[in-house]
């Protein structure tokens, strides 16, 4: 057996993040938690830096570590997304950390490594990497969900998204062991290969899948596994929130796009049907179930479960152009997403937090910056044009129409007027309601900048949507062209 | 002037207006207020100086489309920034040019409340107007069509009456449900044509099975912004929550949008499927113009009078137009401009005695002859133009519309014609119960006549429709080429589509 | 083969035995022997398949660190156990309806397991013949080379799991007596002792 | 009495039953269902180390490795989490499990 050393540049952006990590997880040990926020600073720097060496790519398609590890256009753009949404997680967490007085040095650090995770994702090419991946975002994830240790909420919210997470390990495990047994491998290459030629796949191989899909569907949050995600929202602290219904999500649907595109194109009619039961199931219960929350966490929790359904619309018709609407959908969900959640983190009065949806009572007259960037988000998120949400929604219909899911997409359209209602809600109650008492200052020139640059992006993204989606379109080609 | 890209300026000139508001206005004294007043207005003012323009460089004899701007935009997906007016769109956009700054004037006083926000949502919301009417993409049209929604969503339920907020979100969420649909139908169209560019998909013929489904997507959308009978129900409610000035806009731009999509779209690119529908049109319209007369008959508030009144004119506007023949379409057409200007003025006509006694209950009122003179003369004008009285805009339009449906059906005439009675009789009697009878009340005595604001707010609105009555041929002129071609491409289509001997058939029976 | 069989047999029907024992003892230290059992009887089968290595691994790492941490924490927990088990089986028919569908399932796929030609054509690591070398060396082979990604990206997760555990369970306690080996090193006379003069016969 | 690779799937797929059971119905004790967890893990093992075998080909093992390996790290982030939440509530009962609605 003769080793070849691998060709590591194409998972340069990994090798740099673990580096960082441990570096900075030395400086944290020697200088003590008073050092947190220039740790704070330096992961962010460290995951904007991880983006640019991503950027630096190119574009061809290229494995390495024998078969593991894939890179290409798609894993650019998806690795750029989680590293910014990273990033700006990262800077939402600062002071809210300080504030809250849960800010210790590893948490930027366990948001790193979770972040190493993701790109180790986006970059599987093999069930083993696939679940190694996987594991080292979850197992950071569970850390942080239950950061706040003295909080019985947050160790609750951490608990239970342990309790399912592992849960679903263990179901993607079974079902890659299964995937293993009936196909004799574990490479994404050769299982696609097996199935090239129109070979018959055998029960075990879609068993296997279904698992997989199964557990791949609980990271996601798509219904019928969804049931996490509202407790472990509302539980984890805020930008613990902000930062899971943003990065981990784009990788998981990354992840879950590969899988099935690559290994299993060739079996899309095995995995349609159930693919698109999930998305419709997910954005109906994302938009009715939104509709009686009154915690506003909650409220982005099925929201974000509504979102997802959105995205699988795409995914579900199997095609290029599908893949390419999921990839505009995540780009603009994680804008929106983290905007909104810098909202509400501003939510507070005298120092406390506020959760609770009717205290963004006439927000337009407290604050009129506040409200009208949150307003500009739920329209977004309604898919309202010409805000960036319009877009993604278009493009993923597109898709479906494409295939000729008629159906499909004329349930997504129905459901996301439901979704606008709630939306709609917050709007009427910044804007038409009489105002409470106003929130604190924002006092942080971090989280205005990421108000003001992600509010920007979601209003403006008509002027010039062409680079965006030129680069989503290539993306999605290069994951057909392999 | 031609070479200007004038239609873009025309439409982003108010964006301009509230970045001026946004970047000088700031604080809330009441001088800036006053300075945020004065920007909006001559904005506007000059955004229709500018949309006059459009109409000296607009050549009538050419039915296709002019003062033409491409550029690209979405180049990948066949999306492109595209603009120009023909003949049907044109006078569209003076409409609602010509609207904003009345509009603006009309709230000068009435709106104390966030003054900042009104003016800017009134600016972004005649941007998306002027750019619907303008656009020649479909991605670009929709984008301006649904956009819409938000400014009026404010408009309503920021500075709306009691019960502005259910207002709010029924006018929002129906629109909002009809043009998802057409969303689906601008994707489907996108794949049989490559493009969204509406000249080309206008070119394109599409199957039959398809047409229809394109067809009632379409009508779902349309048919609720119009409004038809039954999905009418929004209308009432936003237009007696909505302030003077947003039922003014909804009544005089916003449901011309449903009207001019049909127009744009429907008949054109969907013949056959239009060929199939037209009776059901027919019979939703004479229903809407019938139904909806009496109920405002019954009527205890005068905008929900009005609001119903406007479903019944849209009702004629859609019998004209799926008449499908010259005459018929250019009525349509004649009456929503008409419609635009008349239930505008009314709305004002409704607002000025609100501004004074705020109620709209009719029985509040009585007598107003006495103490309002002036007022009273403007009211009985815009009645009777509303009535359609020989002379004013709407015995033209209405005219021209049933003159178009005899020639195609007898019986259809003849229900549009009764119902043309009936709006006589619920008008008259509006006038008749606030203007006449004895002025007995303290506080509707109290009431002064118009201020020169309010002159200066009816006098434009006046003679235009004195000139649209008296000389409609400046503005027939206008559309007659190009609804020509509308009709010819409609014939053509179906003559094509039907094939050899039958088509002939089914165009001569036309 | 008979031998075989007979340990197959034994260590599969204690397996199972064990495993329905850790989820149904009254007393979670009794589960948590169970699952030591159970680990043991997994590792015999490894054994029987021919991977030694995992067999072991099995027993050092699951055994001998996993569920000794079990252990401890259940220890440390002290939780009134009489109360953790009443009325623990008001779910058992349905949890057993489930379960028995999800067997069914799987035992009809796995029972008709025939391996294809293809798949095992296109086995990316074949394994040695037998007594060419030893299943721990074919490993140890392949993980430090071809897998070395995998055996990098595990170490990773270790490392966060070592974080996490202190993050979330260290406390520093105010008031306990701690030994600072820096500042005892960093102690200098000079610091801690002075010496004065102290005039005689008048006291301190 | 001949054993084959049926013999040892039917095995870890009881196993991997139990666990998924052990998970669903347990409603007193969370330690009971982070061990259930662990015989998924552990009945995912076996499934992987008789393909392997069976199949010739050592990925197997190798995957199974990795599994041991992050299924004892997962434990100890489950146990640490676990010990955290009753440091909080002073209980482990699932039904205690409650403050959040859903």
């Amino acid at each position: 057996m003769t080793a070849v050393f691998p060709d590591i540049w194409p998972a340069l952006p990994e090798i740099f993040l673990a580096c960082a990590g441990m570096a900075l997880l030395m400086i944290g040990v020697f200088r003590g938690d008073g050092f947190t926020r220039p740790i704070g600073y330096m992961t962010m720097v460290a995951l904007l830096l991880g983006a640019i060496l991503t950027m630096g790519y190119g574009t061809g398609r290229v494995v390495t570590f024998n078969g593991l590890f894939v890179m290409d256009a798609f894993g650019v753009f998806m690795k750029v997304l989680i590293l910014v949404a990273a990033a700006l997680s990262v800077m939402l967490s600062l002071s809210f950390n300080e504030r809250e007085k849960m800010a210790r040095f590893e948490f930027p650090v366990l948001m790193l490594f979770a972040t190493l995770g993701m790109l180790m994702m986006v970059s599987a090419n093999d069930l083993i990497s696939l679940y190694v991946g996987l594991e080292t975002q979850s197992l950071a994830l569970y850390v942080i969900a239950a950061f706040r240790r003295d909080s019985a909420k947050s160790s609750e919210a951490g608990l239970k998204y342990f309790v399912l997470g592992a849960l679903s390990s263990g179901m993607l495990l079974y079902g890659a062991s299964l995937v293993y047994g009936f196909a004799g491998t574990t490479a994404f290459d050769k299982i696609a290969a097996l199935f090239a030629g129109g070979a018959h796949p055998s029960a075990g191989v879609i068993i296997g899948l279904v698992f997989v899909a199964a557990g791949l569907a609980f990271k996601i949050s798509a219904v019928p596994f969804h049931m996490w995600t509202p407790d472990v929202y509302e539980g984890a602290p805020t930008p613990v929130t902000a930062f899971f219904a943003a990065a981990p999500k784009v990788a998981a649907i990354a992840l879950f796009t590969r899988l099935l595109i690559e290994p299993f194109g060739h079996l899309v009619h095995s995995w349609q049907q159930i693919i698109i039961v999930s998305s419709i199931l997910s954005m109906a219960l994302g938009s009715f179930a939104a509709i009686t929350q009154t915690n506003i966490k909650r409220l982005m929790a099925y929201s974000s479960i509504g979102h997802v359904g959105y995205a699988l619309v795409g995914l579900a018709s199997g095609t290029q152009e599908g893949v390419r609407g999921v990839l505009i959908y995540m780009a603009v969900y994680i804008v929106m997403n983290i905007g909104t959640f810098a909202v509400i983190l501003c939510m507070k009065q005298k120092g406390r937090m506020l959760e609770e949806i009717k205290d963004l009572a006439g927000l337009s007259r407290t604050n009129p910056l506040l409200a009208g960037a949150m307003a500009v988000f739920m329209f977004s998120m309604a898919g309202i044009p010409p805000m960036a949400g319009f877009f993604s929604k278009l493009y993923v219909f597109l898709a479906a129409i494409q295939a000729q899911l008629y159906t499909l997409a004329v349930i997504g359209v129905l459901t996301s007027v439901v979704g606008a209602y709630y939306y709609l809600r917050i709007v009427k109650i910044m804007y038409f309601d009489e105002p409470v008492e106003a929130f604190d200052k924002i006092g942080d020139d971090g989280m205005t900048g990421i108000l003001v640059a992600t509010g920007l992006f979601t209003l403006l993204f008509f002027v010039v949507p062409a680079p965006i989606l030129n680069y989503a379109a290539a993306a999605a080609a290069s994951l057909f062209a392999g | 002037m031609a070479s200007w890209p004038l239609l873009s300026f025309t439409t982003f000139l108010p964006l301009a207006g509230v970045a001026l508001i946004l970047l000088f206005c700031r604080g809330n004294t009441p001088d800036v207020v006053r300075n945020v007043r004065y920007v909006a207005l001559w904005t506007t003012v000059i955004t229709f100086v500018l949309s006059l323009f459009i109409w000296f460089n607009f050549d009538p004899r050419n039915p296709g489309y002019q003062l033409v701007e491409k550029a690209s935009w979405i180049p990948e997906f066949g999306i492109s920034y595209h603009m120009g007016v023909d003949g049907i769109s044109m006078l569209f956009v003076i409409l609602s040019t010509f609207l904003v700054p009345l509009c603006i004037l009309s709230s000068w006083e009435a709106v104390q409340n966030r003054v900042k926000e009104y003016m800017i949502a009134f600016l972004v919301l005649e941007t998306l107007m002027v750019g619907m009417f303008c656009a020649l993409d479909f991605v670009l049209f929709y984008m301006f069509f649904e956009g819409v929604l938000i400014p009026m969503f404010l408009i309503i339920g920021v500075w709306g009456g009691q019960r502005r907020v259910y207002a709010a979100f029924k006018f929002f969420l129906y629109t909002l449900l009809g043009s998802v649909l057409m969303l689906l139908a601008i994707l489907a169209m996108y794949f049989v044509a490559g493009t969204t560019d509406i000249p080309t998909i206008t070119a394109t013929h599409f199957p039959r099975q398809m047409q229809l489904w394109l067809w009632l997507a379409f009508f779902a959308s349309f048919a609720v912004k119009v409004p038809m009978w039954p999905v009418h129900t929004w209308l009432p409610d936003a237009h007696v929550e909505a302030p003077t000035a947003g039922s003014v806009i909804l009544a005089g731009v916003l449901l011309k949008m449903g009207g001019y999509g049909f127009l744009r779209f429907n008949i054109p690119i969907l013949p056959e499927a239009t060929e199939y529908f037209a009776p059901l049109i027919y019979t939703l319209s004479i229903v809407a113009v019938i139904y909806t007369s009496l109920v405002a008959l019954a009527q205890e508030d005068m905008k929900k009078l009005i609001a119903y009144s406007s479903v019944a004119h849209m009702g004629f506007v859609t019998i004209g137009m799926f008449a499908l023949n010259q005459q018929g379409i250019e009525g349509s057409i004649f009456t929503m401009l008409s419609h635009g200007i008349v239930s505008g003025a009314l709305f004002l006509c409704v607002g000025v005695v609100y501004d004074r006694l705020h109620t709209r209950e009719i029985a509040r009122y009585g007598g107003l002859v006495k103490n309002m003179p002036k007022y009273a003369v403007v009211f009985l004008f815009m009645t009777m133009a509303s009535v359609g009285l020989p002379g004013t805009s709407g015995f033209v339009g209405e005219f021209l519309v049933l003159l178009g449906a005899f020639r195609d059906n007898t019986w259809v005439a003849f229900l549009a014609a009764t119902g043309m009675v009936l709006g006589a009789a619920y008008a008259l009697w509006l006038y008749r119960r606030i203007v006449y009878g004895k002025l007995t009340k303290p506080d509707v005595r109290a009431m002064f006549d118009l201020s020169p604001r309010e002159v200066a707010i009816f006098l434009p609105l006046i003679a235009v429709v004195l000139w649209m009555g008296v000389y409609p041929t400046s503005f027939l002129s206008i559309t007659s080429a190009s609804v020509g071609q509308v009709i010819q491409t409609y014939q053509t289509k179906l003559a094509a589509a039907h094939g050899g001997e039958t088509g002939g058939v089914s165009v001569a029976a036309r | 083969m008979i031998i075989q069989g007979i340990a197959f047999y034994v260590f599969a029907a204690l397996l199972v035995a064990s495993g329905v024992m850790v989820i149904s003892a009254r007393n979670p230290v009794h589960s948590v022997l169970y699952l030591v059992l159970a680990f043991f009887q997994a590792a015999g089968l490894c054994v029987l398949l021919g991977a030694e290595f995992i067999a072991m691994i099995l027993v050092i790492v699951y055994v001998g660190a996993v569920a000794v941490l079990f252990l401890f924490v259940v220890m440390m927990l002290d939780i009134n156990f009489r109360e953790l088990r009443a009325g623990a089986m008001q779910y058992l028919p349905l949890g057993g309806l489930i379960g028995v569908i999800l067997l069914a399932e799987l035992a009809a796929v796995l029972g008709g397991w025939i391996i294809t030609p293809a798949a095992q054509k296109i086995a990316s690591a074949p394994a040695a013949a037998m007594g060419q070398a030893t299943n721990t060396e074919q490993l140890g082979q392949l993980i430090y080379t071809h897998y070395v990604y995998l055996f990098q990206a595990s170490g990773i997760v270790l490392l966060i799991a070592m974080i996490g555990a202190i993050v979330l369970t260290l406390r520093s306690r105010e008031g306990v007596r701690k030994q600072n080996i820096g500042a005892q090193l960093a102690r200098r006379r000079e610091d801690v002792v002075a010496i004065r003069k102290v005039p005689t016969g008048e006291g301190v | 009495m001949d054993i084959g690779l049926g013999h040892y799937l039917t095995v870890s797929a009881i196993i991997f039953t139990l666990g998924v059971l052990g998970i669903f119905l347990n409603r007193k004790n969370v330690i009971i269902i982070l061990m259930s967890i662990e015989m998924m893990l552990l009945a995912v093992n076996l499934n992987l180390v008789s393909f392997s075998v069976f199949l010739n080909d050592l990925v197997g093992q190798v995957f199974s490795m990795i599994i041991l390996t992050v299924a004892a790290a997962e434990a100890a982030i489950g146990l640490a989490i676990l010990v955290v939440y009753f440091r909080n509530r002073g209980s482990i009962r699932v039904e205690d499990i409650n403050l959040m609605r859903g």
